[in-house]
Order: structure tokens, then C-alpha cells, then sequence
């Protein structure tokens, strides 16, 4: 996988959240960062390589693995006026932390009266395609955008990998930020500006006429591969990159579908209850009568991920599948 | 336990009296005001438990934080939590501490640093975990105090918690309000080790059992405590060895328990010993407690007066605070 | 509420629920129940209450507060040839035992090449209505939908609360089934015949051609009402009961709605993610074309569950709010 | 320890020896298969803890249930699952213990009762008690033996289980591989206690610390403790002190331990110290060590021979076992 198509080679995804990071560390000394082998070992993913040398334990710091009582402590920490940014390794063993995620980040704010808000960032790697089978292949962030009080993005570019972190901490609220394990070794090129990136509002990469492609994180690529091979056919396939799972940006959702009156929706969450439901969902309550066919989707098939290359490629979304549903659309 | 407790003078009797009192004629209250329905969900009273709440608050600065339980009533009102606002709270009323949001498992009161009541068992233990952090990353000498039950014992994130309390040497005060059930279970028959306190001891913390029922014992093992955590010296864990008097939540049949437990218990209540003891050594008289009880009734009185004529919250505010308003963190 | 609809009092929820209990640990020696305070305290809901004395501590085995450990001491009792009946008191209490639950009773079967089923059953509380604020309120059956390699159930009559407890012992697979707190008061009659509800299918309980709702769990009866206040404006309403969550029963949804051509989806989730959104989507997908107008859906308010009545009414969908959104679709 | 050590003689030398050779030259052969693509995902090499696996499984019967972590083909190997079903799964091939989809991390053998091969650390110790849960029920002697890292011992669900297990005197094996890191963090960054085995002392459990580097020491340790087990005394705890010698997963730049570390480790390893010692004893020649590595690559070769021609899954197939096919339970 390559971002080529956006951006120079010159640095990785993996360098831009470093960046942030450090960014980040340098300019606010409430931010610290702290998840499981963060600190020596560099990271799960690299990421935080040579940030332990630059900030010391107390900011960077490793925990032992205990999910729920980090998580949790991260959550305290900054209701305690700190910025913490927690690093869950993978999206996989969130679920251990889930319950503080859904019964206390998400509600103290409200079931205070406000009193309450939860400036914290979670960060984890998502997704499949590394061949790591059933339980190292989940993609959570779709089922996450469910509960109503935390915020979710997932940065499909260098410039959101590093613009939604800094834009994350100067949040209030809980946000938690979707890292696609196929992309921290893109690469592409940073601009040297202070990242201006948005945590509410979807992004256009490739404008088209015929049908919007729906998608997020490392299916962005898949669907720009896609609208690549249609466009010989005569199809001139839009894409949306949504970036912010919750809130969606529903004003750029509708205004791409009443554009092209078709969509395919791409997500590499399980179908039944993905993220692709709720749009579609939201798309025949708002633009039923715009609509040329029916909305599509184009998800993860519902079984535990495989560990062979062959079956976990037949089980995940494919720029050839996503293709083809397309041409099914058009008859073609 | 290093620091001395503190003289026992006619002042300090009555004091501590007086916070067990205005507790407990508070919670009567709010048990009838619940038949009334005036009161909803679920209602867990501190009973019995008073001396803990009471006892504690003495050893905790403004700056401390506090993480409490679904059964808190008493905890924010040592804390200082106003009774009208709790009331209020109570009653679901806007002017209510948690803005009637959060009812009697969800007290909240930020500008006395009291987090929670948190009604699923044991969520609170990390958040404490964190606050401390937090103070002891800001440089600060306060501590973050956290209550649960020994039913929270069981529950993975307790273990998770104290460790890393323990290896951070973090300013947490661990408070196990040992009332010997969780619901209907007994404490042998939910853990295999039974001296909650030797558990704190496995992390290499600080660990001592305290007469949850002597108001004077709990205070001065807190003042040690957090002496002690103030200094750097890490977290500390005191098993407070107690009994709640009435129901689990508002209603339970006690299948799980005999009345001559519950009998023998009771004679040896926070208030009854108390009383009976100070009265002896001449530094209080039956005068001062019923002058002392009718002060908190008027107390309650004025509070359930109050929560009576509060607002609602206006149902178009449903949606506030699912996310801070801009400014507020 | 009141099931007077459907069946004359005789017997409650709470009750028919036991006598499924009691039938199965007669008539099975490899099923226990295990669960906080089922035992001595009888159940949070008092549905244990009796069998400790009947089948004994082995059989009828309280649990410490432990989740995590005592559901996935489930899992593997049913691997190890036993049929669990594995209670969490509430399904707030229920994401602590998360990881358990989709990393592995949904996993097992798949990952191990079938060689491990995991003939479980888990019963929790769902739902919200009785002033329990944010963390005791939850709705997560829906939510729960979303993975493959379990199923999900949620009885709403007095039958399928005993039946479909009998049907997921007969089954192979992790079953989940949610039971509505409002209901447990419930009263109607329960026949003598062995119960014989099935987990895959959903049930038509209240015909008409006009609009369909589509619903299940305590909602139900929101619907029935719903329906009842609309027949006198000539709209008749036709009602589901989904009952099946996972396994959804498509031919059942689409056969409605082709006959009403509208339908309204009602759910006590949060609306955003909830099965509300799956329902919509396969509508999009299936009878696109069927539609006289989009579906609509009445959901849970995105925001935590607040304690006052007004609130928590205002936040959940009501006999009244479903009425009005049938009648905004007729113009009515 | 109660039970005997078992008489030592050149049967046994040589019979621990060579399922030792085993997993380390079948595990040295997957390191160059990852490196030629041949095997993918994650892959954990238990290189240096083999004396830990092979130790174990002498104790066990063929009744007894075995819960393993990822890292667990020397578990595998140890418990009999065939070298050719285990190298098959390695490739993906559907003729791998696992139909080829779970890979290195989760291998299934149910017909010897191995049941994974779990990569959420911590999440087998449940399953496990479960599992003996289940076997106590239905009145059997049979034991379930679980394997986990040190590392998971800070995960709340360790903690549950053990109460779990203790409480209900379960037969359960519990065992900690303690090579002193998980990932890249030191026990003594993770662990307030070091001592592991004290930790389980904590539920009351008998628990014991073993040198997992010496075969015979470890099965021992688990004879006797699975002695008692079968005789209904409740669960057992083993840690077992060992090492690994290789990175994590495949590649880590090992940034958290020196070299010197793992040499000195390295010194001390399962194969190098048992060989020295039964060679000084009369009891091994260099021939004999010399003969079995050869029939151990012999059968490695048999088994990529076998993985290599062994067919894939048909696609067609993904959607099955998502359900138990009925009839199957
Ligand atoms: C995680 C979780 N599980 C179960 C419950 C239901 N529940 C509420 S209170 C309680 C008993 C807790 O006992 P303990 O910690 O001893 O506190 P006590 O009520 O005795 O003060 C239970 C089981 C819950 N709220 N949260
Ligand atoms: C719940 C969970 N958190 C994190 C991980 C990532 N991870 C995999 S192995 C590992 C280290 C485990 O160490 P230990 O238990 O000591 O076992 P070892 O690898 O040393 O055999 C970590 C952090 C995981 N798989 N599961
Ligand atoms: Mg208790
Ligand atoms: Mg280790």
C-alpha cells in the first residue's frame, strides 16, 4: 500500500504520529503517554521509538498489562487536569478496557451535570491483512462509534495522523483514534505547519459524478484503487473519506450522494451492525428520493478473520470487490 | 500506625457525633421519602457504616480527591457535599449536585473534588488510580481516596488497580468498607482469602484492619495513612471492618443472614458505642445527643424543603454535556 | 406494562423464565446455573429464586464478582462437555466479561476448525425505564449483534421467555439471551406443552397492511400500542417481533414490509449503530424498490440515560413517539 | 513436595531429551520457514523454555485438559500433537491441527484435549477453570493444566481466576512461564511483587517456585502437584523461572535486556545444562545427543514436506464452523 497517489515519499504514518506526539509533549506539560511497552521497547508499531530518551518515564510511560486499570487511570488523569494520551496496543484488547471506556468516559460528563469532562486521547491500532487470525484482527471502531459521549476518528493519511492527535488533545471530550495497522508503513510527505486537522468533518479525495465510495482509514485506499480501475468503464467514482467515525459528517455524506444519487459504503467491520449500516441508514432517512439505487455495502465477511493469506483476503473488502459491486450497480 | 492519634476532647465528640447523626437521620429520611416515592431507582443506604465515612473525611486536605460507591450518601456528606444539594440530587432536581442527572449512585460534587458515586462495582478504583497520578505528576501532596466494598475485591480491575498503584508508589488511599456481604453473598463465600488486608499486603502496600464501627479508630488509621502517602511513601490500604444494618439496596428478604447476626451487629453500632462510651468518660450527655439529633432533623427538614421546591431540568436540555461544552476542560 | 393482549394473568416473566430453568437442570444433569447472588439471594431479579434449595450449591453456584473469570469459566465449562447457564446480572455489568465473550466463545468454533463448539448460554438484564441512571440503563443486545459466532435473543412474551431458553440449550452455539427488566413483572398464562420457540425465527404479533413495525424485547408493547392508538386514524399497523437478533429473520422483515410497503424500525438503543441501522440498510438493500417511503426509526436519544422520569422518558421511545412518526409518515 | 521424584536412568535422560531437541529443532526450522514466507502472522518461539513444557506434560493424562498461551508449540509438541498437524497449521494448510486458520497462535488439538493456542493474554485462565470446572462436576479425576506468561499476571482476570479456582477447590494446574519479560518490559516494571508464587500463596493456594530450566526439577514439581490435584486438594501453582532466548515475536531489536543478560542465561539453558550433567553421570553420550537432533530434523523434514503439500482451505469454506454444524455438540 502506498499514498502515493497523495503525497511525495518522505516520511511514514508511523513518523507522523510520532511526530504529533512529540509535538504535543514538547508544548503542554500535562500531556504524557502511557500503554504497554511504550516506553523501552519503543512501541508495538515503533511508534514511540526515541520518545522515552526525550521525555523521561514519568511521560512516557509503560504499564504492565492491565487494560481496564491504565485505560482507566488515563481517565482519571485527566479529570485530574492532566492531557494523557493512552496507548491501548491494539484494538484487540481494548475490550478489556471497555467497561471503563463505556461506563466511565463516556458518561461522567453527563451524569455530572457537566461537571465532569474527560480530555483524553486512546489510541489503538485496528484492522486486518497481517495474517494474525480470530483475535488480532478486529476492527472496532465502527461498533465504537455506537455509544454516544466518546469521539472516534481513524486518520487514513499522514497529514490526519498527524493534524487528529493534536486536534484530539485540544478536545474535551474522550476521543479515540483509530490507527489502521496497514498503514504505519506509508509514506508520503508532512508539510512543516502546525497540523490543522479536523475531528468532526469528512474529507474529499477524489471527486466524481457517478457514485460516492463511503469509506474510512486503509479502505480509502482501497476505494481510490477501485475508482482508478472504473474510470476507464466510463464511471467516475467520488470518494469520501470520512475520517470521523462519530459524529459523522452527515452534511458531507448527503451532499456527495445527492451529487452522483448512488453510493457503495466500504468498511472493514463485520456487515451485520458495521458502521456501514448506520449510513446507510441515515442516507434512506435523508435522501431516499435522491437515490438512483439502492445504497451498497461492501464489508467484512461475519466470521472470526483467517489466517491464511487466501482466506483472509476472500474475508476483507478488496478494491476489486469493491469494484465490482460498483459495476454491478451499473449494470456493467 | 506512626502518627499519634489526635487528643479525644468534649469538641471532637461532638463533632464526630454530630456528622454520624446528620448521616444517619439523613438516609431515615430518604428511606421514606423513597416508600413516598419521592425518591426512585436504587436507594443504598449507609446504615451502620457511618463511623467509616465520618472517620476518614477527618485525614483528607480540600485538595484530595475522593472515589466513592453507589452507597456514598454518607461519604459526600462528610465530605462536606451539601445536604440540600444532595437532597436535590436525590430527587432527580436540577439544583441537585449531579443536576438531578444522576440520583443517589451518581453524586458528584467536582468543586469538593468528590468523583462518584459509580454504580458498577469496582469502575471506580482506577479512576482514583489516575487521580492520583495526576497529583503526583502536578507536583501536588494531595492524595486521591478511594472507597469500595469487599465484594470489589473479586473484580479484576481492583487487582489491576492496586498494582499499579503499588509499582507508580502513587498518593492512593485504598478504602475496603469490609460489611462482610456483597448483595446476599458472604465474604467466604466470594474469596478465597477472607483478610481482605493481606490482598493489599500481596502488592507490597501498606495494609491494616480498623474497627469500621469506632469513628476515632478509622480517623486516626486514616490520619496515619495519609501522613504516611503525603511523605512519598506510597499507596496504603485499610480494611475497615464493617456492617450495614438494613437492606443491600431499599428491599431485600436477608435470606442470606440470620436476625441474631444483624442483632449482635447493631449492638455494636457507630452510634451506640459511641455514645455509650463518651457519656461514661463525662464528655457528652443524653442532652447533647438528642440536641444534636434534632439539629440534623432540622437540617433534613430543610433540605427535603428544599429538593421539594426544585426545577426539573427542562427536557429540551437532555442532550447537554453528552459532549463538555467548548471551554469547559 | 401488561401482556393482556396476548394472554390472560396467571403466571409472570420472572416465573416463566424459572420453570425454563427448573425444566432444564430435571432434565439435563449437565446443566448448572452460575451466576452473582443466583443462589442464596435468589437473583438480583429473583428468577433463581427456590432452585438452590431444589438442585443444590453445586448446581445453583453463586459466583464472587468476578465477570470476566466466571463467564469465561463458562465457556470453557461447555467446552468440557457441560451446558452452562451462565447469568450477568445486568448487561451493564456485561462488558467486563466482553473479552470473553468475542475473543472467545464467538471464536472457538471457527478458529479451532470446529473443533471446539461452545454450547453456552448467557442470560443478562437488559434495558432501561426504571431510573437507574447512565451506567445501569443500558440497551447492548444490538450492540452485541454485531458479531458473528454468537446469537442473540430477546423473548418479549411469557412463551419465548420460556421457550427460547430450552431451544438455546439445544444449541451448539453461545447463545445470549436478553431479558428486558420491565418485563419480569409481566403477567399471562404459559401452557403445560414443552416449550418449543425457536431462535431463529421472528413473530408476526399483530397483522396489518399499512405500516410495519418492526421491533422486539420490552418495545414490543410500545408497538401494540402504538398500533392500537393508530387504528382509529384508519392506519393499520402491522407488528414483528424480531425475538432473533443475530440471526436476524430477513425473510420475516422483508415479507412485512413488501406487504406495507413502509415501515418504521423501533429500538431502545442508541439510534446511531443500533440493529435499527442493520435493519434499515437490508431494507435499502433487499426492497428498495417496495418502498413507499423511507423507513423511519425510533430510537434511544444519543446520550447516557439520565435518572429523572421525564428525562429517561423523554430518551426512550414510547408508545407515543412511534404513533407520531407513523402518522408523520401518512401526513396524519 | 510430597510425591517422590521418579528414579532417574538413561531411559528417561534420553526420552526427556529428545522431546526437548524436538521443539527446539522444529521451532529453529520455522524461524528460516518466516524468513522464506513460508510461515506468517506472528510466530513465538519458546527457544530456552522447552525444559518447562516437556517437564509438564510428563504429569499429565491423556484426561487432563490443557490450556496454552501463543506461545505454545513446545506445549504442543510436548502433549502429542503430531509434529506434521502443527507444522501444517503453521503454513495454513487445511491439513494444520486448526484446519490451517489459526496459525502459530492458536493451536487446537481437542482430540488431545489442547485447547489453544490463545493470543489474548490472559484469556485462557478462565477457559481453564471452566474446564476443570467441568471435569469436577462430572466426576471425574482428571485436572485442567494452564499455562501463561508472567506477564499476564497483572491482567484482572488472573486474579479472578485464581479466586475462582480456589474457592471451588478446582483442579486446576496453574502455571507461570516467569521468563522475566513480557514483550519489552521487565517483571519489575510490571509487578509490585516479584515473587510470582506469592502472589498465588495470596488465594491460598499451594504454589511453588521451580527452576524452569531443569527438566527433571519441573516434572517433578508437577507430579507432585498434580498428585495432590487428583486427590482433590484444589488448585496447584507452579512458577516456572526460565527464559526465552529469542526476541518476542519473530524480530524485536531487544532494546530492554543486554547481551550479557542473555548469555549468561543462555549458560544456564534447559538443553546445554542437562546435557553436561547426564554426559558427566554416565547416563548420555555426545552420540546420543548427535543421533536424536538428527531424527529430529528427520521429522521436521517429514513435516515441511507434509505442510508443503498439504492442500489450502477451499475458499468456498470460510463461512464454515462461524456455527457449530449441527449435530456437533
Ligand atoms: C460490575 C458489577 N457487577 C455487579 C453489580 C451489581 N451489584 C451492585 S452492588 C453489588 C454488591 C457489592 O458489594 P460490596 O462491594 O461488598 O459493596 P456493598 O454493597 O456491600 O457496600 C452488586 C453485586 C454491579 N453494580 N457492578
Ligand atoms: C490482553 C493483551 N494485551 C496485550 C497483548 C500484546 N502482547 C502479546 S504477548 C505480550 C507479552 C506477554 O508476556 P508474558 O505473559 O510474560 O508471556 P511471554 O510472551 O513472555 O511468554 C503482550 C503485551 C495481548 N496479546 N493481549
Ligand atoms: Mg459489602
Ligand atoms: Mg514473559
Amino acid at each position: 500500500m502506498s499514498a502515493s497517489a497523495l503525497q511525495p515519499a518522505a516520511t511514514t504514518y508511523r513518523d507522523a504520529i510520532r511526530e504529533a506526539l512529540r509535538d504535543a509533549l514538547r508544548a503542554d506539560p500535562r500531556v504524557f503517554l502511557m500503554g504497554e511497552d511504550v516506553g523501552r521497547y519503543g512501541g508495538s508499531y515503533a511508534v514511540s521509538k526515541g520518545l522515552l530518551e526525550e521525555f523521561g518515564e514519568e511521560r512516557i510511560r509503560d504499564t504492565p498489562l492491565s487494560e481496564s486499570a491504565f485505560v482507566g487511570a488515563g481517565i482519571g488523569a485527566a479529570i485530574g487536569g492532566l492531557r494523557p494520551i493512552v496507548e491501548i496496543m491494539t484494538c484487540n484488547f481494548s475490550l478489556l478496557a471497555l467497561d471503563q471506556i463505556v461506563n466511565n468516559a463516556a458518561t461522567l460528563c453527563h451524569m455530572s451535570g457537566g461537571q465532569c469532562p474527560v480530555p483524553v486521547v486512546i489510541r489503538m491500532a485496528t484492522g486486518a491483512g497481517r495474517q494474525l487470525a480470530a483475535q488480532h484482527s478486529h476492527s472496532f471502531e465502527g461498533w465504537y462509534a455506537h455509544i454516544p459521549g466518546i469521539r472516534i476518528v481513524a486518520p487514513a493519511t499522514l497529514e490526519d495522523a498527524r493534524g487528529m492527535l493534536a486536534a484530539a488533545l485540544r478536545c474535551p471530550d474522550p476521543v479515540l483514534i483509530f490507527e489502521h495497522v496497514a498503514l504505519y508503513n506509508m509514506e508520503g510527505a508532512l508539510s512543516d505547519e502546525w497540523p490543522q486537522a479536523d475531528i468532526e468533518r469528512a474529507k474529499l479525495r477524489r471527486a466524481g459524478r457517478d457514485v460516492a465510495l463511503l469509506t474510512y482509514g486503509a479502505s480509502l485506499y482501497k476505494c481510490l484503487a477501485a475508482a482508478a480501475s472504473l474510470a476507464p468503464l466510463g464511471i467516475e467514482a467520488e470518494v469520501l473519506d470520512l475520517r470521523s467515525l462519530r459524529p459523522l459528517d452527515d452534511a458531507a455524506i448527503f451532499a456527495s450522494v445527492r451529487k452522483t444519487r448512488r453510493a457503495v459504503i466500504v468498511d472493514e467491520g463485520w456487515r451485520s451492525g458495521s458502521l456501514s449500516a448506520e449510513i446507510s441508514a441515515r442516507i434512506m432517512e435523508q435522501c431516499f428520493y435522491d437515490l438512483d439505487a439502492p445504497v451498497g455495502r461492501v464489508c467484512t465477511a461475519e466470521a472470526p478473520i483467517p489466517y491464511p493469506k487466501h482466506l483472509e483476503d476472500a474475508a476483507l473488502p478488496q478494491a476489486e470487490t469493491v469494484a465490482s459491486a460498483v459495476r454491478a450497480m451499473f449494470g456493467k | 500506625m506512626s502518627a499519634a492519634p489526635a487528643e479525644i476532647g468534649r469538641e471532637r465528640v461532638l463533632e464526630r457525633l454530630k456528622a454520624m447523626l446528620r448521616i444517619r437521620r439523613f438516609e431515615d429520611r430518604c428511606a421514606e421519602l423513597y416508600g413516598k416515592g419521592f425518591i426512585r431507582g436504587y436507594l443504598h443506604l449507609y446504615n451502620g457504616e457511618e463511623a467509616v465515612g465520618v472517620g476518614v473525611m477527618q485525614a483528607l486536605e480540600p485538595d484530595d480527591a475522593v472515589v466513592s460507591t453507589y452507597r456514598e450518601h454518607g461519604h459526600a456528606l462528610a465530605r462536606g457535599v451539601p445536604m440540600n444539594a444532595l437532597m436535590a440530587e436525590l430527587f432527580g432536581k436540577l439544583a441537585g449536585c449531579s443536576r438531578g442527572r444522576g440520583g443517589s449512585m451518581h453524586i458528584f460534587d467536582v468543586s469538593r473534588r468528590f468523583y462518584g458515586g459509580n454504580a458498577i462495582v469496582g469502575v471506580g478504583i482506577p479512576l482514583a488510580v489516575g487521580l492520583a497520578l495526576a497529583q503526583k505528576l502536578r507536583g501536588t501532596r494531595s492524595l486521591a481516596a478511594c472507597f469500595f466494598g469487599e465484594g470489589a475485591v473479586a473484580e479484576g480491575e481492583f487487582n489491576e488497580s492496586l498494582n499499579l498503584a503499588a509499582l507508580w508508589k502513587l498518593p492512593v488511599l485504598f478504602m475496603c468498607e469490609n460489611n462482610l456481604y456483597a448483595m446476599g453473598t458472604a465474604l467466604d463465600r466470594s474469596e478465597s482469602q477472607t483478610d481482605i488486608h493481606l490482598k493489599a499486603a500481596g502488592y507490597r502496600i501498606p495494609s491494616f484492619a480498623v474497627d469500621g464501627m469506632d469513628v476515632l479508630a478509622v480517623e486516626d488509621a486514616a490520619r496515619g495513612a495519609a501522613a504516611r502517602i503525603r511523605a512519598g511513601g506510597g499507596p496504603e490500604f485499610l480494611e475497615l471492618k464493617t456492617y450495614r444494618f438494613r437492606a443491600h439496596s431499599m428491599f431485600d428478604s436477608q435470606l442470606y443472614r440470620t436476625k441474631e447476626e444483624v442483632e449482635s451487629w447493631r449492638r455494636r453500632g457507630p452510634l451506640i458505642g459511641f455514645t455509650q462510651k463518651f457519656k461514661e468518660r463525662g464528655l457528652m450527655s443524653e442532652d447533647d445527643y438528642l440536641r444534636l439529633e434534632r439539629e440534623a432533623d432540622q437540617e433534613v427538614d430543610a433540605a427535603v424543603a428544599f429538593a421539594q421546591a426544585a426545577d426539573w431540568e427542562p427536557v429540551d436540555q437532555l442532550m447537554r454535556f453528552v459532549y463538555a461544552e467548548r471551554g469547559a476542560a
